[in-house]
């Protein structure tokens, strides 16, 4: 049973990036997590504060790397560290995104960017195609431009802003309903809100197109035991948290819809 | 070798096979319950309910340590009220027993809980009184045989359904609190929960689980947990249940022969959700081996002199 | 940083660096102790001495189990007035001290031959009132605060040396025997011997050990060891030294952490014998990492609110 | 720290050979102990009865082979036992004699013969000379002459009995003086009552020559922490059996002279 994995590692932060106003990204040491596959978290532990999940952004040469919006009391705190502060790490936990050739979709919101984009860097050399579709509230929010840019060509990436600060002024899934009837797609991913998750799987679906979709929900072992991260019969933090169409049908009673709180219970999302 | 080699019957619960999913683990929805069935469990026990919502505690919650994990998840629930629509409902897709935990911080409390589950349609009632982590609950109820008495009683008063109490092996002599349980009229005994421990971080310095203590389970407290199934059965004619690090067909063997009728899997479930089948699998090979005809048979031989 | 860093003083001791060895391991013979001392321990502890010879029981004395063993050895021992000679010996070639662990069937037992210890030359006495497996004696006293104050008063009364007392982790709330000891004149306490556990084989359906039940040590109980010399650092200022599971300096320092001014090794000298050194050499580089200048800075640090 | 070696294997006796009046040799199927080397010992549970050290005796495919000599409770139940009957294992434990090349000599007396002609088969196709030197009370109990015989060149081996019903009349230690004298040997192994193995020493360590002896002492553990092997500064169960001339020096206080008993104190030999 203990595993290697499991197993609590205290490390350092060696590198904080900004990433917008809102999300930084924190490079550190670990002999495990350093060799994740796209798709799969991390559990962080922010000593005396939280344990929160994270979605490995990078990995390589023995670090790892997440980008963390901050949102509460344990991203704030997360943002008000500085190089150097300790943490600790479990993982790597949970599936990974299955890799696909042919021509590939990534279709990204806020933070869920990030799995995507370490996905997009594996696909890059062994895709024919590889289109990267980001929407954010604003200009500033756009994670990972640059970074999307040295991977997909221009032509395939499509940016969207609520405000119109930056590419389409609209949500992430309007440009999406002609893309995906103009051109054939061999595979879809997603990962971002799970409102937009749900929108987006609903429009493969009318399509019959494969989708894998990258799921959020409370985590707390993290390890498949406590039931926090529950929807449906699977647990995200262990059978996901990428699941593909026909799981995600299974679950499509709660996607997008309800999720267990803290205490358990059944709320809206 | 008849199928029903592994079905067994004990304080009018009827079991096809002698595993089940212990309390807390998975064990919020009536669609866990029922993947767990679908996985090989005779029956299931769900998270600890109380009378109010709980969130539990913040993270860390888990903490892996030599051979099992320490938790200290608070008792994190949605309440008896909420969660009586999850027993209904499970109960129209859950075809093995589904076995409702129950806590409280008095007597009425557990007796107005375990009531609710029970007309909520649970098959049977588990009391934790030995969760080792929340305060005057759990553990101080279970570590003292008036006040665990005094539990049971009112509980069995107030519900028509076979009564299973969890004790704590955090006491100095596990057969007292047993003796008090079944006094008081627990019809089967659940042994046990977790041992109290802690993980401190030699790097920051500090007790990594937000609560500091915890309880630790898996392979680490198998022997302790067989040992208190061995000292109760040593003493009293009670179905027990063994719960504590079981993870293989002979780790619930070794339960069996020390005097459970059942086991309860937990911590095993984080490795393996099929590990009910691989269990009830490998207990049946090895009955047939040894040419025993129901598990029944070798429940507490290993106390033959 | 001074070679010092890592010597302690407490109820009378002086130890040049924080590790002993157990007590029960390696625990006869004079040569023993000189190697130990040799591998790098601060203190030896001797095996438990009581005031007849005993054989202890046949084997299966030690059986291995998840991340430890469980051990019943039955309190072999030659009696003090034999082993008396050893200690004497001892002396003229240890250069640590020398603590020898007693136990007994009365508070006079406990009282005669710590006395005859004492006089031998023991550096302090150690009082064994947790062996879960040797019936009236051992935990049956420290599992009872009434009888445990009235050997700790006799010895105490009976010796001019410090006076330890290892207590059983095989209870509801270890602060109340801690408590109990301390007021009846315990210099320090050591926490904790091992849980009480079964090892149970599925082959032969039989218990493994002669002696049917025995006590877990090793990484396994860590978790818990460390637990109670929280929950007794949290309650009292009493010198404790941590036991249980230590093998390497992380546990050593996270024992520190939870208040223990010392460990004891015991089960992992069966991996190697240099555990002393290199948990001493360990705990040297972590304290001039943090920039402490001695161990004693970091006793019991994981309280800090 | 749990290690596949400590762990209690329980297995079935496969077969059972008579080798004297009193001594049997049991096969046993096991995956570790048949990777032993000459000198390594095992524990062998006798359920319900007690736990026992033996010298390996042979290893190989799967199996291992011990030759007990029956002489108190435990040995005599496993004695009546049959093949087919339960026993438990752990191990293999302790060193292992060196190899040595050139000139070797084996000197066994009762079942110390049993690690001995292990190790000379082991060393058979690499020594200039194998001599085997076997003593024994009488003629029925000489053990394994025919293996012995199998592995040594008959001008190599010399047997003795008390009684003189074969070989020379003598004990083991009598011919040794002058086939010490007399020949060249490069290494000197020896197993057997502890007398015999005492006056062996003495006479390698008139000559300078060097040894290798494994000792037998009372042993409950096997892995080196109750205590009750203890030689001096060494523990027989985990720094030996097998001890070297150096070794040997530092222990002469007590080789042939006295042991620890079941309770901890010195009892003579
Ligand atoms: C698999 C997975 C991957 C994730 N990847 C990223 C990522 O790459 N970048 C990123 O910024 N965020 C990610 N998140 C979300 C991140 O875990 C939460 O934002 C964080 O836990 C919030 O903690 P807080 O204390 O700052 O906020 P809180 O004040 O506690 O809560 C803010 C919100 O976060 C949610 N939340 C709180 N605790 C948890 C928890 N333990 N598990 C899940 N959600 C929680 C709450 O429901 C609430 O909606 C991921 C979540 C999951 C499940
Ligand atoms: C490393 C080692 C290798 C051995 N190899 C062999 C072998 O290959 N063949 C063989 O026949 N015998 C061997 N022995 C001796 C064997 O272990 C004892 O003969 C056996 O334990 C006696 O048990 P019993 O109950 O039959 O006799 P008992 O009635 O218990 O005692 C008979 C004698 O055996 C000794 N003895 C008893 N228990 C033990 C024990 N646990 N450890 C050591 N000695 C004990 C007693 O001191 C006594 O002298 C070996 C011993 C050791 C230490
Ligand atoms: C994450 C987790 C949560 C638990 N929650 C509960 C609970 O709510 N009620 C309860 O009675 N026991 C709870 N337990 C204890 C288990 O039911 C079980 O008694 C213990 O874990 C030992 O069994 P195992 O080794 O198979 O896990 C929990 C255990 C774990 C690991
Ligand atoms: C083989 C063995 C023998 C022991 N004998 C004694 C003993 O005689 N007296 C005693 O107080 N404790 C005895 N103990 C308990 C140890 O001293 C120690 O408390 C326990 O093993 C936990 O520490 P560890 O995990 O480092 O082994 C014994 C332990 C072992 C493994
Ligand atoms: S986070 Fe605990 S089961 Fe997924
Ligand atoms: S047999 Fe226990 S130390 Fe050697």
């Amino acid at each position: 049973m203990p595993t290697a994995n499991n197993t609590l590692r205290t490390t350092q932060i060696v590198q904080i990036r900004t990433e917008s106003p809102t999300v930084k990204t924190f490079v550190l040491p670990d002999r495990l997590c350093c060799k994740a596959k796209p798709g799969q978290f991390l559990m962080l532990w922010i000593p005396g504060i939280d344990e929160i999940p994270l979605s490995i952004m990078d990995a390589s040469n023995g670090l790892v790397s997440v980008s963390v919006k901050a949102v509460g009391d344990a991203t704030r705190h997360l943002h008000a560290m500085a190089a150097g502060a300790t943490v600790g790490v479990r993982g790597p936990y949970g599936n990974s995104f299955t890799e696909s050739r042919g021509r590939v979709l990534l279709v990204g919101g806020g933070t869920g960017t990030a799995p995507l984009l370490f996905l997009a860097k594996l696909l890059a050399s062994k895709t024919e195609r590889l289109s990267f579709v980001e929407g954010a509230k604003t200009k500033d929010e756009l994670l990972f431009v640059r970074e999307i840019g040295g991977v997909c060509q221009e032509k395939n990436i499509i940016t969207t802003t609520e405000d119109g600060t930056a590419g389409l002024q609209c949500l992430v899934t309007q440009p999406l309903a002609s893309l995906l009837d103009k051109d054939r797609f061999d595979m879809i991913y997603t990962c971002g809100p799970e409102i937009m998750v749900k929108k987006i799987f609903e429009m493969t679906e009318k399509r019959k197109l494969p989708i894998e979709a990258s799921l959020e929900r409370l985590m707390r072992c993290g390890i498949g035991l406590c039931g926090s991260c529950v929807i449906g019969k699977y647990r995200v933090c262990r059978d996901g948290p990428v699941f593909n169409a026909a799981q995600l049908r299974e679950m499509k009673d709660e996607l997008g819809i309800s999720k267990l709180g803290f205490d358990g219970s059944r709320i809206p999302i | 070798m008849e199928t029903n080699a592994l079905s067994i019957g004990f304080a009018g619960l009827q079991l096809e096979n002698p595993t089940m999913l212990a309390s807390g683990v998975m064990g919020y929805s009536a669609e866990s319950f029922h993947r767990i069935a679908k996985s090989g469990a005779g029956a299931v026990v769900t998270k600890s309910v109380g009378i109010q919502p709980r969130v539990g505690y913040v993270n860390p919650t888990v903490v892996q340590a030599a051979a099992g994990l320490i938790n200290a998840m608070g008792l994190p629930n949605p309440g008896i009220d909420v969660f009586s629509e999850e027993i209904k409902f499970s109960k129209t897709i859950l075809r093995v027993p589904l076995i409702v935990s129950v806590f409280g911080y008095s007597a009425e409390e557990y007796a107005t809980v375990a009531k609710k589950a029970a007309e909520a349609g649970a098959d049977a009632i588990e009391l934790n009184v030995s969760c080792p982590h929340v305060k005057q609950t759990g553990a101080e109820i279970g570590q003292n045989p008036k006040i665990l008495a005094e539990v049971v009683q009112q509980v069995k008063a107030s519900i028509n359904k076979p009564l299973i109490v969890k004790l704590s092996p955090n006491v100095a002599d596990i057969t007292v609190l047993a003796e008090a349980a079944v006094k008081a009229g627990a019809d089967a005994l659940t042994a046990v929960n977790t041992l109290k421990a802690i993980a401190i971080d030699a790097e920051t310095m500090l007790p990594i689980l937000a609560n500091v203590k915890g309880g630790l389970s898996g392979a680490a407290v198998k022997p302790v947990a067989l040992r208190c199934v061995y000292d109760i059965a040593e003493k009293f004619e009670v179905p027990i249940i063994g719960c504590g690090g079981v993870s293989n067909w002979r780790d619930a063997v070794e339960f069996f022969l020390a005097g459970a009728s059942a086991v309860q899997i937990g911590t095993a479930v984080a490795d393996d959700i099929e590990v009910f089948r691989s269990v009830t699998k490998g207990v049946e090979n090895y009955l047939r081996k040894k040419h025993y005809r129901s598990v029944k048979e070798i429940v507490g031989l290993a106390h033959r002199k």
